[in-house]
């Protein structure tokens, strides 16, 4: 039998693969599909200070093998989190990812250090690269300066292990990488939504309310591969990679480039199932592609 | 409970211009399925499931019917399936009229274009529990008509058309008057349709039943709120809804 | 009968509709599928300063509704392409625009001042983007100063028109934008390739022979159209809108962006007759959403 | 001249494990086609077209057969199409083998695995032509063999096999001593046999059919290229091959 189980910091994963954050919204509505005990780990929707609305809607759009949206991190407040959401994934056998939004350096490490008072989280997924965000978050995402800024600031208030999203919005990923590693970020996400816009015809206007929105799915992956293969050479902490995973092929395609574990996003949608059927195929094509456990196959693609 | 399901198509139809109608088998989804409520389509080749509203329910074949007019690419994947395919759904969603709880005597239907569907599911239970139903349809002209006569089986039944092809020349709004008395009203529609009645039975019971894009079609990615009067401040569309108190929800 | 006509800076088009560089040789080849007079205009293959071969094979990959290519600029070089290429197509009655390239801001006046002797041609389009060029190309795409250099150096010694076409791989494409149309850029191409790699699982390494290629195809157009709407009140050059358009009614949807005209890359490989078949489709597609013309249509997503 | 024509499928069959052979209907492409040239097929839903080696020639019945392995999911949908069907493709593509100007006594045609089916039109030609054939195929195991008995009939044909399941084990270079005198020598196959092949029969008079990623498959993008002794230092394979003198290429 395959050995499935990757270890992270902060984390003994089962296997290798989580739902990305904000697909997923807490877990409780795909816990009706399935049980949630078959994933690897399970990274929650954005907390930030106080509750948000989000965007106007429309919120999503479609584009050829990918969808756009713009949520606005909608959600009940870091406070609300910790008391309703995280009771019910802590009864789960699976390590919970909490994903911090923000948009001040203040409001970062007030959601942060919330999540210290959650025993059951057990690492931090910092969100600076959500481009839906107007008043802040883009700029924490493009410039490296920023980025280290706010990792430092978020490492010296919280107990757990740090792992900083990155923006593919960005000319030099790996500057931006080693930039957060030198910071003291324990991991990376690698990555977020590239930014994009669609224009609806009838109405000769951006379709999405918040006019762009964050590219993600199949169409994407390509970007994800290429800016995670560039990394992993030059970082030595662990990256969790995402972009447009969609069957058990891609996930090994991630983990030859060198990502450590993989979150899948949009591919929940187009089938609730997308996480345990992957997981399912996965003793397969590792076997297939000749590799007796997952861990092994971790940045093989960099092998001369 | 939705679950994920492999429908059979029976028969594929085109009732209107551009308007298909669709029989599909399931028992388990014929057997749970109710009124008002959707079912979320995968359309090969596409990233985000299409929301289609359960038009009517035959429990003794474990059928349903659905009833979609083309609009882009996914709906016309759908209208291109045949009898002896299958369908990858995930369904029954959202929650439905809620026909049980209500002590109604005279039903009004008030539905436009492809909000029609829904309605006549919701016209057939009403029927079968011994209320009175009455229905205003709207749709864009004679040649997008569909269910006419349906309808006029269950109940009176106004046809309004933008360019007065048939029926009534204007808007649904137009002829709620001619209607007369009724006990509660259920919406399906445009926005715009939905505002206009909204605004004209102000202090009527009602319900609404919405339409927005949407991403998970469960729940979990808030691509489909509304605005609401609670406490929260929004309800989900694709599981709070799609129907709502017509006073619940700002339009 | 709706009019198709455009007017750039150097070219009359017919229709807002040209082949994109790379995507369609120097025309002889799809000469044999159809006439090149229906073509709004050609632009050719990049040209360097001698003849390149380019990157070892392979040189393509297919992925989600897009395609990898890392061609790597193979070209006769600039003599032979006036020599030999330009006179096929004066032939047409069709605006010719030059694909200009090199490693180094020397080659790029060398091309370009070569292209003043070709009196055929009518602009130029300066290739500061190609990420498949190791030597050069990548840096000039992603820093401002540099883009802003060498358009001013090629300004300096050409005679045509110079459109500065952007690379999206970048944080800040308003602000290449700008750079470029302050150091005299005529107009603007967006956008050249997103980078991306595939992974060959079997052989656990880069499919590409370069490794790293560039993305195009639909995959990539809520990116393309991002870029364009962003950039469009910034500047005031036109801009040759391109990225993954298929079909007629793309094509309306990046001149709503802000694009004065288009062109059309990958789509050529599915469907060898795509622009004539887009061209034949746009004025049902314009009048359909209640355009006269297609110069009435350019920018209108902008309007309040 | 190439087309971008639509072929009516007539017949699709598994002819070996995960190896389809579909026979198409296209009075143009068949009248026009020659053996060693390709078909460059659409497969839906997918960006690039794939090339797909024409196997034989019907110019009576107006069709062309070809064979192809299901290899990713390009393949798979192709093989997925049923009678009836058309498919899309741009063809006849490449240039062929040049059966006419050679005045061959004895051809020794060698194919690896899916490298197999474009000699089969070939051979069906040479014969034709009045000379005289022999074949060495090889395959991965006696599950992938097709077409032998259809060789056979034609010429002494060599099955060889990775695995001995039939035929002989081992690689097609193995038996080239077994084949005899041969005036020309045709090869298809997987790089590394035609390099093992291009070294045996050095000095030999031979074609070797080319495979490379293709895009435009039209000449014009430079995806396809292969190293050449030429004054430019490169052939294109879509246009200028897939067939070259064994002498003129550097694999
Ligand atoms: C709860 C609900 C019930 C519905 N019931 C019906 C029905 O019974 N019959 C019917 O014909 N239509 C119904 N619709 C509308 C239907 O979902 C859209 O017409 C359909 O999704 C369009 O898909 P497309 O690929 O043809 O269009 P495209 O425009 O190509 O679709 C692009 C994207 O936008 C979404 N989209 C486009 N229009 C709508 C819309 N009006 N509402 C929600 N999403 C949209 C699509 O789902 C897809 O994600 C319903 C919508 C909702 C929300
Ligand atoms: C001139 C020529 C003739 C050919 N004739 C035949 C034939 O008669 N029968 C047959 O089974 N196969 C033939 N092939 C190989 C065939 O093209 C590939 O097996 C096929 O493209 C794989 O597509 P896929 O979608 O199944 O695989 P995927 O791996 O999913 O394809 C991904 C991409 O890679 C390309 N690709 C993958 N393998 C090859 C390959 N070996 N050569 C070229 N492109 C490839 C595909 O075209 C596609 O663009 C021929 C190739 C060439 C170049
Ligand atoms: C609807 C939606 C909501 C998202 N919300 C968040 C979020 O709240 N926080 C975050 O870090 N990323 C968010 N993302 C980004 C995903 O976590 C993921 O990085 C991205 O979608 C790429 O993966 P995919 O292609 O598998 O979807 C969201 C993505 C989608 C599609
Ligand atoms: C095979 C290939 C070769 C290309 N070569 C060039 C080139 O030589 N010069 C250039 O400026 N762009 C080149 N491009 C980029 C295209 O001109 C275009 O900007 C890009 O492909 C996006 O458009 P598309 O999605 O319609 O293909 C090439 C693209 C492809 C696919
Ligand atoms: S569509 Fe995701 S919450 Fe409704
Ligand atoms: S595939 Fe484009 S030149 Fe051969």
């Amino acid at each position: 039998m395959t050995d499935l189980a990757v270890e992270l910091p902060g984390m003994k994963l089962k296997n290798p693969v989580m739902p990305a954050s904000g697909c997923f919204g807490f877990g409780r509505e795909y816990s009706a599909f399935y049980d949630l005990n078959k994933l690897g780990a399970v990274i929650m929707k954005a907390a930030t200070g106080n509750a948000r609305f989000g965007n106007a809607t429309p919120r999503v759009a479609e584009t050829a093998s990918g969808m756009l949206n713009a949520i606005g991190l909608q959600n009940p407040g870091v406070q609300q989190i910790i008391a309703e959401e995280v009771p019910f994934l802590a009864a789960y056998d699976v390590p919970i990812m909490a994903n911090v939004a923000g948009s001040t350096i203040a409001e970062y490490e007030k959601v942060a250090e919330a999540f210290n008072h959650a025993p059951s989280v057990n690492a931090l997924e910092l969100n600076i690269s959500c481009p839906n965000v107007k008043e802040g978050g883009i700029q924490f995402g493009a410039d490296p300066d920023m980025a280290a800024n706010v990792t430092e600031r978020v490492k010296a208030v919280s107990n757990l292990p740090v792992y900083v999203k990155l923006s593919p919005n960005t000319a030099d990923i790996v500057t931006m990488a080693k930039a957060v590693e030198r910071a003291g970020a324990d991991g990376l996400s690698m990555m977020n939504t590239l930014t994009g816009m669609q224009i609806q015809l009838s109405r000769r206007k951006p379709l999405l309310a918040n006019e762009t929105g964050g590219l993600s799915g199949p169409a994407i992956k390509p970007v994800a591969v290429r800016m995670i293969y560039a990394v992993k050479p030059h970082v030595s902490i662990p990256i969790i990679g995402m972009g447009g995973i969609r069957t058990a092929e891609d996930v090994l395609e991630f983990l030859l480039a060198g990502a450590s574990a993989v979150a899948v996003g949009t591919a929940n949608f187009t089938n609730p199932y997308a996480c345990p059927e992957i997981i399912e195929q996965l003793p397969r094509v590792f076997d297939h592609y000749g590799f007796a456990s997952a861990a092994e196959a971790i940045g093989r693609g960099h092998d001369e | 409970m939705k679950k994920r399901a492999e429908m059979a198509v029976e028969t594929v139809q085109e009732v209107a211009s551009d308007t298909i109608e669709m029989k599909l088998y399931h028992p388990y989804i014929a057997a749970t399925a109710r009124p008002g409520q959707f079912l979320y389509v995968l359309a090969e080749g596409h990233t985000l499931r299409r929301p289609i509203s359960i038009a009517s329910i035959d429990r003794e074949q474990s059928t349903v019917t659905i009833l979609f007019k083309i609009i882009g690419s996914g709906t016309k994947h759908l209208a291109d399936m045949e009898a002896g395919m299958t369908l990858d759904v995930v369904g029954p969603s959202g929650n439905g009229f809620a026909t049980s709880e209500t002590s109604v005597q005279t039903a009004l239907l008030i539905g436009g274009g492809i909000g029609v569907p829904p309605l006549y599911g919701l016209a057939e239970e009403l029927q079968q529990k011994g209320m009175k139903v009455k229905a205003i349809l709207g749709f864009q002209s004679k040649a997008h008509v569909f269910y006419k006569e349906q309808f006029e089986r269950i109940g009176q039944t106004f046809i309004v058309t933008d360019d007065g092809t048939i029926g009534h020349h204007g808007l649904v709004t137009d002829v709620l008057d001619e209607a007369g008395e009724f006990d509660h009203y259920y919406s399906c529609g445009p926005i715009p349709m939905l505002q206009a009645v909204q605004n004209k039975l102000k202090g009527h019971s009602g319900f609404v039943s919405l339409e927005e894009r949407m991403g998970c079609g469960t729940g979990a990615c808030l691509a489909c709120v509304i605005r609401t009067e609670t406490e929260s401040g929004y309800k989900k569309i694709c599981t709070d809804g799609p129907v709502f108190a017509a006073d619940e929800v700002i339009l």
